[in-house]
């Protein structure tokens, strides 16, 4: 078992919101003690404020998407400051739950996903 | 040999019309109708933007280098600022009380109407050029100075008539916004290349001028090209929206270019200048308001003054205003 | 408890579209009642088709992907309609199981996710 | 129920690299027997190794994201291998449980989901 | 004066490989056989294809105003028009009968061929001022005609011989096939080129002629230099495909340049614009018709048209093509 | 009339700083310390850094054509692989018994500086021209040979001190790294260009001239607007770095800059050629070299050498480098 990588159990926030406040979602993840996020910076859409479809002099009809992986409880921590942001700025949030491999830097692995109960591998 | 005011009006429509600028921005507007698959890639867009500004910025300044800070130059920048501060004024009164808008949503409109559209004096100075007019340099000062009290004339508004725009906790403060607005690209080179060109002077136009200044009114046509093809999209859900501000987004122009014109003349402004000073007041912005006003005043709905400015008043002002306030220009010179 | 941000348990799908496509795909979605969507308009891939790998003259080798997280029902007519575009066009698509955080404009939230029994938070 | 589009339970790995390793990452998926990938090829992010900005003129601070679905046994073998390369490039590794809609090339569908357990439709 | 023929061959081929353009194209192509990691940014490419196409649409249009509506330029767009449903057909024959191609297959390549290549026209636009020669205007507004009867024929071909072309329920209306083949970026930026230029006449060569003018040879040498990288990748996948479809990527241009020189001799065309027709037979498009073909006909394997259009006959006849026909033009003027 | 060397020094480093380039890259760095939000697009720097290159290396390629293959040509190409393997041992001792930085960081950054920077070889070449010197055209030769050797040495010292940069079994055979290394597009565009002009020689200064000549100076500005935002950014960063990394970056370019001018000094050159060959020695790449050393030593810290390269050596070149590497250069010739 020794050469199988061990996967950590999360929670993946895909969070899509206005291109002008990802400054601030990008804060409120921070804050939250993440450990990380991966930014697509530029992408189009449709929701309930109507289409969002770019147009190159401003960012105000843009959305950005963030990706973050993690554990439980700052997805709640994010979700919750997120809440309030998306009530007056086009966004959303989507969680599922992922396994996560990590470079090893002696990180917190707490519960290492095992080959049998586990998704992958 | 001064031809009769009527002929000379149809002269400039007609040559305004006819100039490859406006042309390029018909044929934009028309791949939307024709509903073409055509997007100018953003990159290039935003690139021609900074060009553009950039140029204007240094042609400006090495004017003001040239010129010097006479007390015409301040007076005109104080004009420029007041101009800022009263439009914004008007526009918000006539959306609130003959509109019957939301004071939030009248207050992001008005703020719009206030500043100034880049392109539109850009049009409007090449249309000089094309014409065989020159125009005070210190115009393009009076633009830069205009960018931004109106955003803060807006907000002003927006917090006087509305508690929600004060209380919003999420909201950033009046720094960011101002940030969003004043620290932009955009502004950025034109207040930048404004600076450069007054640092630099003429001898600027000998190594940069072949790149900033030849190259200009190409580089403005593909630009206008894609206004087009931006302002068609907008105007197309515009229709949605309403007769009342239809006409708001054709008459406001008028009231904004009478007031330039007014301080212009005050000012003794040149035939060229008075067309450029009646532009920044006819003009709404399009790339640093929005922002600004997105930050700070989320519940407006910015799909309105995006319509209104790029695909109403836009349009009106290089079509009809340009050969328009022209002429007024020339009348009251 | 009222403080925690309130998820709804949906369907996350994520199509993958020859770009040409994409219009009809988003008008597929549109269709099938979606509340919305988020477009990423350039992406590179391969798949049973062959390599994808964009080229800077024409559409015709560049792919679209288009995430819109939607209720059980509306994923099965999306699905049911791309089966048919994907046999000739280069595409596919992949759903999976997720709790999305909406604004709160009094939209129907029939399953809130419980802290205890849901994922996040 | 002949109607109903049929789903494969698989994989979806969703890695992200440094854009200078994406090559590499192909290349491994592609050893592994993956069906295909799809690549969003600029994205930023932060993580251990700090923040990766991006910058206009080299892709040492930026990174890729590639997505691909594959069987349990293909995504351990990927993940066996990325496992070492992330030991020393920037990257991690997402893998989440997905139903999947492929172009009917008479492939292998080994597990079709049922619309009664599966997820959708 | 005149050299002989052979001599002069070999002068017009050293002096078109050696030219700036040619170089860069090489320079592309070395590239990708390095494997190395270059690729010109998206919107560069498509900015410089945006701008090539506007530049000789303005040039053409211009000339057209010069020269004025003849009956000269009715035969010649007429013309143009035919070669375009001549060619497609007897490209399938070729393909169909001779390579035994699905007639899906066949039809889309022929498509491809039946239609026009606007960079191997600029470049050999460029082969000729670069010489000294002159050419019809009209030349390009024959090339604008050009890119879509073809569609149309290849789609009909396709349709007569395979059920499966038309019952595609899923397929898209004719009319949406022709708007993307129509209405893409670069055909309106050449028709609404051509219509500005005609509109504006000389006057818009001072005030854009230094962006759309003078900056072209620079452009297009860059512009090349992606084609080279792309043929380069394109010709990589081709080896799988067979000597065939090679072969076919070799004779066919001769067949069309064939047929482009007998119809511009038959209306009288100066070298220069027996040089221009030629390349419009000749050469295969890898814009406008790829997309329109893999809408209408998702069955047909795109990769072989592209290898084709881009990855032998484009080489072939910026390389071979343009001095080869450039003499025959010479000899049969 | 000469004058007395400190005013000369003074006034060369004021018509430096109030250069349009030089102003530019200040308008860039005080943007980002304003925090404003301002990108310029990726693809536009990457287009103007590809145009910059092929412009310089077509300029080098038809002097060169011009000047032909002398042996000081010759010798002044040995010099320059021989400084870009002498700068990075130099530089990994300073850093490594000086600084105390382990091995595999010492080595990856004194790669960085015994290559070079393209964008300061142009800044100084302009402020040659700007000042009506000449220079001679095979120090853009020498710069296209300068870009890799110092990448081999690097990895040698690497690889002698440390036994983990040789074992790392996941690590990319030398090829692949060297390609990473030259076949980026940046200097496949300054070695084609090199090429490109010394086959087409002067004619090619006609028409892709006006392209790739008369516009350089306009988009060096606005690289250097680019470069002061990214310089500026990696300045900020580097403040947690450290005093003896900073003080590396302000003393490393004297000591590449000393024994460039002695290697110009030895040949002959110009004064504006000696200028060019110290900037050689003291500039440091962030283009070629960052990546290639990723790859190879990817335990090595990138963002020291990017902060060093490009936050502390480049302004500092720019800024102090040109008029005193110049002055010197006057002084000693
Ligand atoms: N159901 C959905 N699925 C995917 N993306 C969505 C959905 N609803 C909203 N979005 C994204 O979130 C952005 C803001 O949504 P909204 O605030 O509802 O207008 C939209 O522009 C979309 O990009
Ligand atoms: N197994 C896979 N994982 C991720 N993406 C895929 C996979 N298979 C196909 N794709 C994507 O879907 C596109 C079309 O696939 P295909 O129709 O199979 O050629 C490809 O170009 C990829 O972008
Ligand atoms: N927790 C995380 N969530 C999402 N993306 C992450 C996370 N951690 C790292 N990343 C991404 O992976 C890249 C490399 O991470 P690292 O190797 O930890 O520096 C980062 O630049 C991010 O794009
Ligand atoms: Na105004
Ligand atoms: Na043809
Ligand atoms: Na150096």
């Amino acid at each position: 078992m020794e050469g199988e990588p061990q996967l950590q159990k999360l929670k993946k926030l895909e969070i899509v919101i206005e291109a002008i406040k990802l400054d601030q979602v990008i804060a409120i993840i921070d804050e939250a003690g993440a450990s990380g996020y991966t930014i697509v910076s530029s992408t189009t859409g449709r929701g309930q404020r109507g289409r969002r479809a770019g147009g190159g002099l401003t960012n105000v009809f843009r959305n950005a998407m963030v990706m973050a992986v993690v554990e439980d409880a700052v997805a709640a921590t994010i979700l919750k400051r997120l809440e309030h942001l998306i009530q007056h700025f086009a966004g959303m949030a989507v969680v599922t739950d992922a396994l996560v491999l990590w470079p090893d830097y002696g990180r917190d692995r707490s519960k290492p996903a095992s080959p049998r109960t586990g998704a992958a591998p | 040999a001064r031809n009769d005011p009527v002929t000379e009006f149809f002269q400039h429509s007609l040559s305004n019309l006819l100039s490859p600028m406006i042309l390029f921005f018909a044929l934009g507007w028309i791949a939307v109708l024709a509903k073409a698959r055509m997007e100018l890639p953003e990159g290039m867009v935003l690139a021609m933007s900074y060009y553009l500004m950039a140029a204007i910025g240094l042609k400006g300044g090495i004017e003001l280098a040239h010129e010097g800070w006479t007390v015409t130059v301040v007076l005109a920048c104080l004009a420029g600022v007041l101009l800022g501060i009263l439009l914004p004024i008007i526009a918000f009164a006539i959306l609130r009380w003959g509109g019957g808008f939301s004071a939030l949503d009248a207050a992001a409109i008005a703020a719009h109407y206030g500043s100034v559209s880049a392109v539109t004096f850009l049009t409007a100075a090449t249309f000089l050029t094309r014409e065989g007019y020159s125009y005070e340099g210190y115009t393009i000062a009076m633009m830069a100075l205009m960018e931004s009290p109106a955003i803060a004339v807006g907000l002003l508004l927006a917090r006087l008539s509305d508690r929600r725009a004060t209380q919003a906790e999420d909201g950033p403060p009046l720094r960011e916004i101002v940030r969003e607005a004043l620290l932009n690209g955009s502004v950025i080179l034109l207040v930048g290349g404004l600076v450069i060109g007054a640092l630099t002077g003429e001898k600027a136009g000998e190594t940069v001028g072949p790149f900033f200044f030849t190259l200009f009114q190409g580089v403005l046509c593909l630009f206008l090209l894609n206004m087009g093809i931006e302002a068609a999209r907008r105007f197309a859900d515009f229709r949605e929206v309403g007769a009342f501000l239809t006409g708001f987004g054709l008459t406001m122009p008028l009231i904004g270019a009478a007031c330039g014109l007014l301080s212009g003349r005050l000012l003794g402004f040149s035939e060229g200048g008075l067309l450029l000073v009646a532009i920044l007041g006819a003009s709404a912005s399009y790339i640093a308001v929005p922002a600004a006003m997105r930050l700070a005043l989320p519940q407006a709905n910015p799909a309105y003054s995006m319509t209104l400015a790029l695909g109403i008043t836009f349009p009106f002002n290089v079509i009809v205003g340009i050969p328009l306030y022209f002429w007024i220009a020339r009348l009251i010179h």
